[in-house]
């Protein structure tokens, strides 16, 4: 099939051409089913295996300690003059597995994109999918998609890993032992008929929420077929504050969307709307971010931050109120009351300043200014919030109402309360568990593992065999959403579909085939059973065509739900605290993780080792205090707390974290898992076991030390750019320079503030002529106003860079590998600090300081521009990273890359070296992307094209932040920007002379409240 | 070139004061010849002798395990990280590097200068130069994360058709540490040959004579011979100088090429040399005075060489001194922001503790050299030359760890711990190092006899 | 004198067919002849070599492209019965790879083939291999000498495929598709270097032009 | 004359002396009676000695320099040839000839040549490694590595005769005077 297309270009990232190409390929595929078997076949054939295995050279590494050689250097290298000798001379013979039969979309050593969607809490996030040879290898934003616009976040990131996690379940079990699902069927038609016959009043399905319109209609068959049974929806990470609260407001549930692109003044009540996995964070990050550029002048958007855990989110405020959650309601009440919502409290003195000028912005811009609440906050928080909403005119405008998109919303903690009451009440002859895991996750006063052993007949169907396994009696192996044919809308409601990538790895059903087997006569493919239900939907006009385009775009277009008219029923009571439960000391604020999630992720290792936003924490969960708090309480860095809820008690080490509210805790939830797998279990402690569910969010405890001196993996240095347990009189930290920032009305009048103080270094001031870069120039910029600070980056550059992952001991020893890191600095006091990201990859100096002292030359310029590190010529003197003043290098200490596991060797990107042990690495500006796109460019006679190149990092940032090009294009974007006064390079006065430059922050504050600024 | 006692106008030889002689009276031709030969060919072997060697040896054996674990595992068994790419390994290197120097300076410079009593200390001074040398060539090897790769870093016509980058100091080290290896191996070796030509006749198995036989090379005095040999002699010095002054400043170079703030810095090649020589001194009297207590070696090397050594020390050490000075002054002279913050991170940083403990042992405690009756004593002169020891490894860290750890970005600032397999390393080649002298004082006159005969006033050609 | 000895020593070793498999036929489970098909029966190499001109990996032929001919000819020779049996079975042929590059070299064939280098610059004559065999060392040396002066070794694109093409002299002039006629490779392979726009020297001699 | 024949048959004589002064000015006598073909032995070096016998001056200095310009032409040479010509590359945006940074080991190869060349040139110019030579034989010459001086006139010196030689050597008045066989 390449030669229809020869001159097509590789779809090595999702700019329009590939996905035209993208397009061609399906189009020409006859139709999806053969399509797609041709895949499965192939994953069948031991050849397929054996190839991914061995046939890709670029399965590889810094030789000599490549796979296949390593045994034979690990002998050597003990003797050292013969492994030196003979590792540079003797290569070994390898074999090369070719085909038996190629299927013909597959070009080998070429890669192909294809647009899915990944399922999160219930809502859907669209992705592009790389696939080398039938190999899923990295997951992109799909640009086409309205709901992603191009972005995406840590999770649909890091799903990779997930897919080719070893410690998946792979098989079914029944009592534990190995089973089949033919077995399994037979088992159940028994207990299935006999709740027939009582109309399934002893049938329960426990799920997580989902938004699947197929999922749906076989939800709707499940009733038809057992019209008593009940199909109960829980998630942990649950949003039963904001149903409730549409329900206070309007009577029913809503599903609330903001439009940030009109938004002038964005009040946030705790709503943490700019990190992955709330729903809509691509659109919002995105559509933000836009209304941050300072350039718009007066038209840049002002952020307010109510908020009570520290956030990303908070971090970008113009102005953030730090309190305890319970005060939000008080606080929104007070500013609810001033805009003429209810009759609300008033806010305490230290907040009335705040609250006033606040107040007064929202007032000059109705209609333009919105308000979040977070999920955590309790209903009333919410109503308010539409409420006060309805009052500034936003509705229409910056906020929009429409039909939930999770299918048959209901508030889940009842839910599960109810089947907890029926379990008892022995109620429940057959519970089927669909990919949820109650006994780990379910409110601590539900002890639900107990209730669930009362049921005769357990099944659980999941990608793991976790905690909840030990109570089931049947257990059916799941499909990743690689795996599998699926659907599913956006949060904005754009149908958007999954489809697989491979054939399930562990020939596993997936959730539509396993539901459809409880209610069908007979079994279907789940590409049927999806297939036929929007047969069913896409009437009219030539289904195939309409399908494949679907299947093809991943989305169907023009889907996203019409707003819809409701109105909130006049003054809603006012609130008086958020919900709470316990002896008052001190406030628990419960959160789920920002990278682990609920825990449902704690087994991916990527996201273990992601620096959690703001905190810069990894590997662990903490007690999060405020540093006055824990100062107060004689509380310590690593002190060991036990936190008591009536009862129920956790232990957990003590982190101070600055901008955290005082006389309150947080808690992530997520971790202390035991049957997670080898990554999760025994990382962190499980806050579910002090979680109730009369107080899932906001609860009172008390804490009491109980032991010290736990170490914690926390990758960044020192995070004040001010003073701050520095000895005082040191020379400020400020003098470098590092971050550089004004606010929009200093901006406005003086542009080039970036410049000011810095001792630019004049370019004759060096010995030399400088080098001459005729060919392409490779340069990137990063808008530190755009960075939300999510981290997304630095997971895409893992998964694109086959970085391995180094543990919490190592990174305590400083050995993190991630070539990205993002740098969090504090300024003004612990108590409500700024908040600044900085994205530091390796800046690609043009006088590399590096370079100069490799005694090698390991690691040298290329006629681009670009730093060139050459691992396979690396003797590790790790001379080069001492004199990198970015320290943007990672060295290999250990062996670190696992040579064994199949799973990952299936997983490797084979456009990029693997390294090994003793070798030097770091960021390249993806040059497997470069080459690509270079030698694309050089087939089709003509230079690259600007935007034709796409780093990894730049491809994965939902707000856009990262620009990358070629300087010697006058017209590229990124010539454009750097161009721009805002745009400043980090320690330039070292004349390094960075590739890699930065657009210097431009806040833009109240004027009303500039001076009560920095505590 | 030789002289008699009488008529000394050494540098170091302050005419105020009524010298010990450099040897004592009484002694004849056969009489040195013989004490000296005589410790090597008829002296029993002393439980002494044995006890050391043993402990010598198992730290040797120890240094082998720790080694070997590292090519297995890495250089992660190590408490380096990034940003402290260099540890032990490195500052290891720098102090033996650096205790190499005092023995090309005993025997070369001193020659130049016409120092005769030197003649007493050369060999072992030598001989230790060829052991910290050997000590310090470890670890180059030993810190590279692929060491099995080590040979990439000299120049050799490869398949690969690349080279190395010989704009990286480290090059410069390879080229300087492995020419000062072999200099001072030629120097050593020259200087031997009349010598294990009198053990050749003194020895008495069949054995021990062939092997002596085969080292004197048929070395049979000649007037010839001499002539070339003197010529020979001094040349090799006269390279010998410069070379051991640039050594320690391509060491530096390490250092003051790169960018890290206390690194870079202009003071270095003069003050690491200077350091050199500190500690090099030191170790010799380390050496020196037990060597002479328990050879009953007093009446050859003297308390003249003693003192002399603790001058040359309290010279050094005050150079030395003014590197410090100067380093503290220079960054806040410059007013470069990252330099003055180096320097208050040394005094109040997390590294504090070791800066000052530095400054006492390295500047403070030698000062006492100044007074006659301590350089009198041998017992003060060996605890002194410990502390300048222990000192100047401490600068080593100073320098290496403190700036490393906290250099640009606070963001990237980190924090060095050392691991045991640090401490095992370092101690092995410390066991690597005594076994060698032990061996040596046992194999080898260690003091130049021929040498030793020309300072006999007889020596003199009395012109008639 | 022994160092220099052993160090020459090891440098001729590490340049000898013991080392590189220069010259070294392999054993394959079927001892397939390039000569044969190639020179014999004159088939393109691209017919079973099916992505050298688009991909960076040349193409490893399916059995089932032995098969669309063997199905006909020699339908059951037994020298081809692992051919047969792999179609049957579904298992794939195992060869034994001759031109080796270490796993960290990142080689292109399609922009090779674009800018004028011929199959036999670096396989050699393939169409007189009965058994197939590495003529180049493939070290990074060998590499360098055509980055370093491509001159010396382009030819015209029509001729990249043609394994009888020889380099231009007074008597075996060359003919561009443009009418222009070279009789020296030198001012030919300048021509083509401009024409196809090779990049620079030093552009193909960056570390990152195979290195990643 | 007669027993001229029998000269062949011995290496030289040789004489014994206690002191250095001694063996100087019993050379300088032989010199002044015009031999030539002889040589002092002395258990540390004389200056007066070698010039006593007429050798002023020897070549090492000459061969060491040869070696040290060697070593420093083929230093800096083989760093220009690499970075310039073999493979030029840019590192850190440095000029392929930054000849500051080449001093270094120009410097280190100069002074390992001119050292290296030194040693061989000494033993080669002394005829050195010589396991087996005449006065060997001799059993008191072993103490010339301890405490005694001596001055061997060869056979091989025209002036030589077994009978005179003899005689003017008790002349000077030696320990002892010995016949060196072959």
């Amino acid at each position: 099939m390449e030669k229809e297309s020869p001159n097509k270009p590789e779809a090595v990232c999702p700019g329009k051409l590939e996905l035209a190409e993208v397009k061609q390929k399906l189009a020409r595929a006859k139709s999806g089913p053969q399509y797609w078997r041709s895949l499965e076949e192939l994953a069948q054939t031991d050849g397929f295996y054996e190839m991914l295995h061995r046939e890709f050279p670029r399965q590889a590494s810094v030789w000599p300690e490549g796979s296949p050689r390593r045994d034979f250097l690990k002998l050597m290298s003990a003797s050292m003059a013969l492994a030196g000798l003979a590792g540079c001379v003797k290569l070994p013979l390898e074999p090369i597995v070719p085909y038996v039969r190629q299927p013909d979309e597959i070009v080998l050593g070429r890669p192909l994109f294809f647009a899915s969607a990944m399922p999160f809490g219930a809502y859907a996030t669209p992705v592009l999918v790389e696939s080398h040879e039938g190999r899923p290898t990295k997951i992109e934003g799909n640009p086409d998609h309205p709901a992603g616009l191009g972005g995406s976040d840590v999770f649909a990131q890091a799903s990779i890993l997930d897919m080719y996690d070893p410690d998946r379940s792979q098989t079914i079990t029944y009592r534990g032992a190995m089973s089949t699902w033919s077995a399994f069927t037979e088992a159940l038609k028994g207990p299935l008929n006999s709740e027939k016959a009582v109309s399934g009043s002893g049938l329960r399905i426990l799920s997580r929420p989902f938004s699947s319109p197929t999922m749906a209609s076989l939800m709707e068959a499940v009733q038809a077929a057992y019209p008593e049974s009940k199909w109960v929806k829980y998630e942990p990470v649950n949003r039963d504050n904001v149903r409730a609260g549409s329900q206070l407001a309007f009577g029913e549930f809503v599903e609330t969307r903001y439009n940030l692109g009109k938004a002038d003044i964005i009040l946030s009540l705790d709503g943490d709307f700019l990190s992955s996995g709330f729903p809509g964070f691509l659109y919002y990050a995105r559509t933000f971010a836009a209304r941050r550029n300072p350039d718009l002048k007066e038209k840049m958007s002002r952020f307010y931050s109510v908020e009570s855990t520290p956030t990303n989110t908070g971090g970008k405020a113009d102005h953030r109120l730090p309190v305890r959650a319970s005060e939000v309601a008080q606080v929104a009440s007070a500013i609810a009351a001033r805009l003429g919502v209810g009759s609300g409290a008033t806010a305490k003195p230290e907040h009335q300043k705040f609250v006033t000028a606040l107040v007064k912005d929202l007032q000059a811009h109705k209609g333009a200014a919105v308000v979040i609440p977070g999920d955590n906050q309790p209903p009333a928080v919410h109503a308010l919030a539409h409420a006060m909403n309805a009052a500034l005119g936003a509705v229409g405008n910056t906020v929009i109402y429409t039909d939930t998109v999770e299918v048959k919303p209901q508030i889940q903690t009842d839910a599960l309360k109810e089947l907890f009451g029926d379990m008892n009440a022995g109620k429940v002859d057959l519970l089927v568990i669909l990919g949820s895991n109650p006994v780990y996750d379910a409110p601590a006063d539900f002890e639900f593992a107990k209730a669930m052993d009362k049921v005769p007949l357990r099944v659980q169907y999941g990608l793991y065999q976790d905690e909840t396994y030990d109570h089931v009696h049947w257990h059916i192996n799941g499909t990743h959403y690689l795996e599998e044919w699926g659907d599913g809308h956006a949060f904005d409601g754009t149908v958007t579909i999954t489809q697989p990538l491979v054939a399930p790895l562990y020939n596993a059903k997936s959730a539509y085939e396993f539901i459809f087997s409880l209610v069908g006569s007979s079994e279907m493919a789940g590409y049927d059973i999806v297939r036929k239900y929007w047969q069913g939907q896409m009437k009219g006009g030539d289904f195939d065509a309409a399908w494949r385009k679907a299947v093809h775009d991943g989305f169907v277009a023009n889907t996203a739900f019409p707003s819809k008219n409701v109105s909130a029923k006049g003054p809603t009571l006012s609130p008086t605290t958020g919900d709470k439960g316990g002896a008052p000391d001190t406030e628990v604020m419960f959160r789920r993780d920002p990278l682990i999630y609920d825990g449902s992720r704690a087994n991916n290792a990527w996201l273990q080792e992601t620096p959690k936003p703001v905190i810069n924490l990894c590997w662990d969960n903490a007690v999060l205090i405020s540093p006055a708090t824990a100062k107060k309480r004689g509380l310590v860095t690593g002190d060991v707390v036990e936190i008591d809820i009536n009862g129920r008690k956790v232990k957990g080490p003590i982190w101070p974290q600055p901008a955290h509210p005082n006389d309150s805790i947080t808690v992530f939830l997520g971790y202390g898992r035991t049957k997670g797998g080898r990554v999760a279990d025994g990382v962190g402690f499980d806050a579910y076991e002090i979680r109730t569910s009369d107080a899932p969010w906001i609860a009172n405890a008390k804490i009491t030390k109980v032991g010290s001196g736990y170490g914690f993996a926390d990758p960044q240095g020192f995070q004040y750019i001010d003073y701050s347990d520095l000895p005082k009189g040191t020379e400020p930290l400020k003098n470098r320079h590092i971050i550089r920032k004004a606010t929009l009305a200093d901006f406005i009048q003086n542009p080039n503030f970036a410049h000011e103080e810095e001792e630019s270094v004049p370019p004759e001031m060096t010995l030399y002529y400088p080098y001459q870069y005729t060919e392409l120039k490779w340069g990137m910029t990063i808008d530190m106003n755009s960075c939300i600070g999510c981290k997304t980056c630095i997971v895409a550059c893992q998964a694109e860079n086959n970085i391995p992952v180094v543990g919490k001991e190592q990174t305590m020893r400083g050995r993190q590998m991630q070539w990205l890191r993002v740098d969090t600095y504090y300024e003004g006091g612990t108590e409500n600090p700024a908040v600044y990201y900085q994205p530091v990859p390796c800046q690609q100096c043009e006088n590399a300081p590096c370079e100069v002292v490799c005694p090698v030359g390991a690691t040298v310029h290329s006629t681009e521009g670009l730093n060139d590190m050459v691992y396979n010529r690396c003797v590790g003197t790790r001379y080069c990273s001492n004199n990198c003043p970015y320290k943007v290098r990672r060295f290999n200490f250990l062996l670190w890359q696992d040579w064994t596991t199949p799973q990952y060797k299936m997983m490797r990107n084979p456009e990029v070296s693997i390294r090994s042990r003793g070798v030097m690495e770091k960021c390249t500006y993806c040059i497997q992307r470069i080459t690509h796109g270079r030698i694309t460019a050089e087939k089709e006679n003509r230079s690259v094209r600007d935007g034709e190149v796409i780093t990894a990092c730049q491809q994965a940032c939902p707000a856009g932040a990262i620009v990358f090009g070629n300087l010697n294009d006058k017209d590229s974007r990124v010539s454009k920007i750097k161009a721009q006064q805002r745009n400043y390079s980090l320690l330039e006065d070292l004349n390094t002379r960075p590739r890699t430059t930065y657009m210097a922050v431009v806040q833009n504050p109240n004027p009303e409240l500039e001076q009560s600024e920095s505590s | 070139m030789s002289q008699g006692p009488e008529e000394k106008t050494g540098l170091l030889d302050a005419p105020w004061q009524d010298e010990p002689p450099v040897l004592t009276p009484g002694q004849s031709y056969g009489s040195v010849t013989d004490q000296i030969a005589d410790a090597v060919l008829t002296r029993p072997i002393g439980l002494g002798w044995l006890a050391g060697l043993a402990i010598g040896m198992g730290l040797v054996a120890l240094l082998g395990a720790a080694v070997t674990y590292l090519f297995l595992v890495g250089v992660g068994i190590w408490g380096i990280n990034i940003p402290v790419g260099w540890g032990f390994a490195i500052i290891n290197f720098v102090w033996w590097i650096g205790i190499g120097h005092a023995g090309t300076l005993i025997s070369a410079i001193l020659l130049l200068l016409k120092q005769t009593w030197r003649n007493s200390i050369n060999r072992f001074a030598e001989a230790m130069t060829l052991f910290a040398v050997a000590c310090a060539g470890m670890f180059p090897l030993l810190h590279m994360g692929r060491p099995w790769l080590g040979y990439w870093m000299f120049p050799y016509p490869n398949s690969m058709g690349v080279w190395p980058q010989f704009r990286s100091p480290l090059v410069w080290d390879v080229f300087a540490v492995s020419t000062y290896a072999t200099i001072s191996a030629v120097f050593w070796y020259v200087g031997l040959v009349p010598d294990f030509a009198t053990m050749r006749e003194k020895a008495q198995s069949r054995y021990t004579k062939s092997i002596y036989g085969l080292l004197a090379m048929g070395w049979r005095g000649s007037a010839r011979h001499w002539k070339r040999y003197e010529a020979l002699y001094i040349l090799l010095a006269g390279l010998a100088t410069p070379l051991v002054l640039s050594v320690h400043t391509v060491v530096s170079f390490d250092f003051a090429i790169s960018i890290v703030p206390g690194w870079h810095t202009t003071i270095f090649p003069p003050y690491f040399v200077a350091g050199a020589i500190y500690s090099g001194f030191a170790m010799v009297l380390v050496l020196a005075i037990p060597i002479r207590h328990f050879y009953g070696l007093q009446n050859m090397i003297t308390m003249r060489h003693l003192q002399n050594s603790a001058k040359i020390m309290l010279a050094t050490g005050l150079i030395v001194a003014y590197g410090y000075i100067f380093e503290a002054f220079i960054a806040f002279y410059s007013g470069s922001t990252y330099e003055r913050f180096m320097m208050e991170n040394r005094w109040f940083g997390p590294y504090a503790v070791f800066y000052w403990a530095l400054i006492l042992l390295n500047l403070v405690v030698p000062q006492v050299l100044w007074i006659p009756k301590v350089r009198a004593n041998t017992t003060w002169l060996f605890l002194i030359s410990l502390v300048i020891l222990v000192g100047m490894w401490l600068e080593r860290f100073i320098i290496i760890i403190t700036s490393l750890s906290r250099d640009f970005l606070p963001s990237s600032w980190g924090h060095y711990v050392a691991t045991r397999w640090d401490y095992a390393v370092f101690a092995g080649t410390l066991g690597f190092f005594a076994a060698a002298i032990f061996i040596f004082i046992r194999i080898m006159p260690a003091i130049s006899i021929f040498e030793m005969r020309q300072l006999l006033p007889e020596s003199e050609v009395k012109a008639k | 004198m022994l160092v220099s000895v052993l160090l020459w020593a090891a440098l001729e070793m590490q340049r000898s067919p013991y080392a590189t498999y220069q010259d070294v036929a392999q054993a394959q489970p079927v001892p397939f002849s390039h000569q044969h098909h190639v020179a014999g029966d004159g088939i393109d190499c691209r017919y079973c070599h099916t992505s050298v001109e688009t991909s960076g990996f040349a193409g490893i032929p399916p059995t089932k492209t032995c098969m669309n001919c063997h199905s006909q000819i020699w339908t059951n020779a037994p020298l081809l019965e692992p051919v047969r049996e792999s179609y049957r079975t579904g298992k794939s042929l195992m060869w034994t790879r001759v031109d080796y590059l270490p796993d960290f070299v990142y080689f292109d064939h399609s922009i090779h083939i674009n800018k004028g280098v011929g199959c036999a610059s670096c396989h050699g004559p393939v169409d007189k291999m009965p058994l197939t065999y590495a003529a180049n060392s493939l070290q990074m040396e060998w590499c360098l000498n055509c980055h370093r002066a491509p001159e010396y070794f382009l030819r015209p694109r029509d001729q990249v495929f043609n394994m009888k093409y020889e380099q231009p002299s007074s008597d075996n002039p060359v003919k561009l598709a443009d009418g222009s006629v070279f009789t020296d490779q030198i001012a030919l392979g300048n021509e083509l270097k401009h024409r196809y726009n090779v990049r620079s020297v030093e552009g193909i001699t960056s570390c990152n032009t195979c290195h990643r | 004359m007669s027993h001229k024949a029998l000269s062949p048959a011995i290496y030289g004589l040789i004489a014994e002396f206690d002191t250095s002064t001694e063996l100087v000015e019993a050379a300088q006598a032989a010199y002044a009676a015009g031999y030539r073909k002889m040589d002092a032995y002395s258990p540390f070096p004389i200056e007066e000695a070698s010039d006593a016998i007429g050798f002023h001056k020897s070549r090492v200095p000459l061969v060491v320099l040869l070696g040290g310009l060697l070593g420093g032409l083929s230093g800096f040479g083989l760093q220009y040839w690499i970075n310039v010509i073999a493979y030029p590359l840019n590192i850190g945006g440095k000029p392929y000839d930054s000849w500051p940074a080449f001093i270094v080991p120009t410097f280190e190869m100069t002074i390992l040549f001119a050292g290296l060349s030194g040693m061989f040139g000494m033993f080669a110019l002394n005829g050195l490694p010589m396991p087996y030579h005449p006065l060997f034989h001799v059993e008191q010459f072993s103490r010339v590595t301890r405490d005694k001086f001596f001055l061997c006139v060869e056979a091989a010196d025209p002036k030589f005769d077994i009978v005179d030689t003899q005689r003017f050597m008790q002349s000077l008045k030696p320990v002892s005077i010995a016949e060196v066989p072959h």
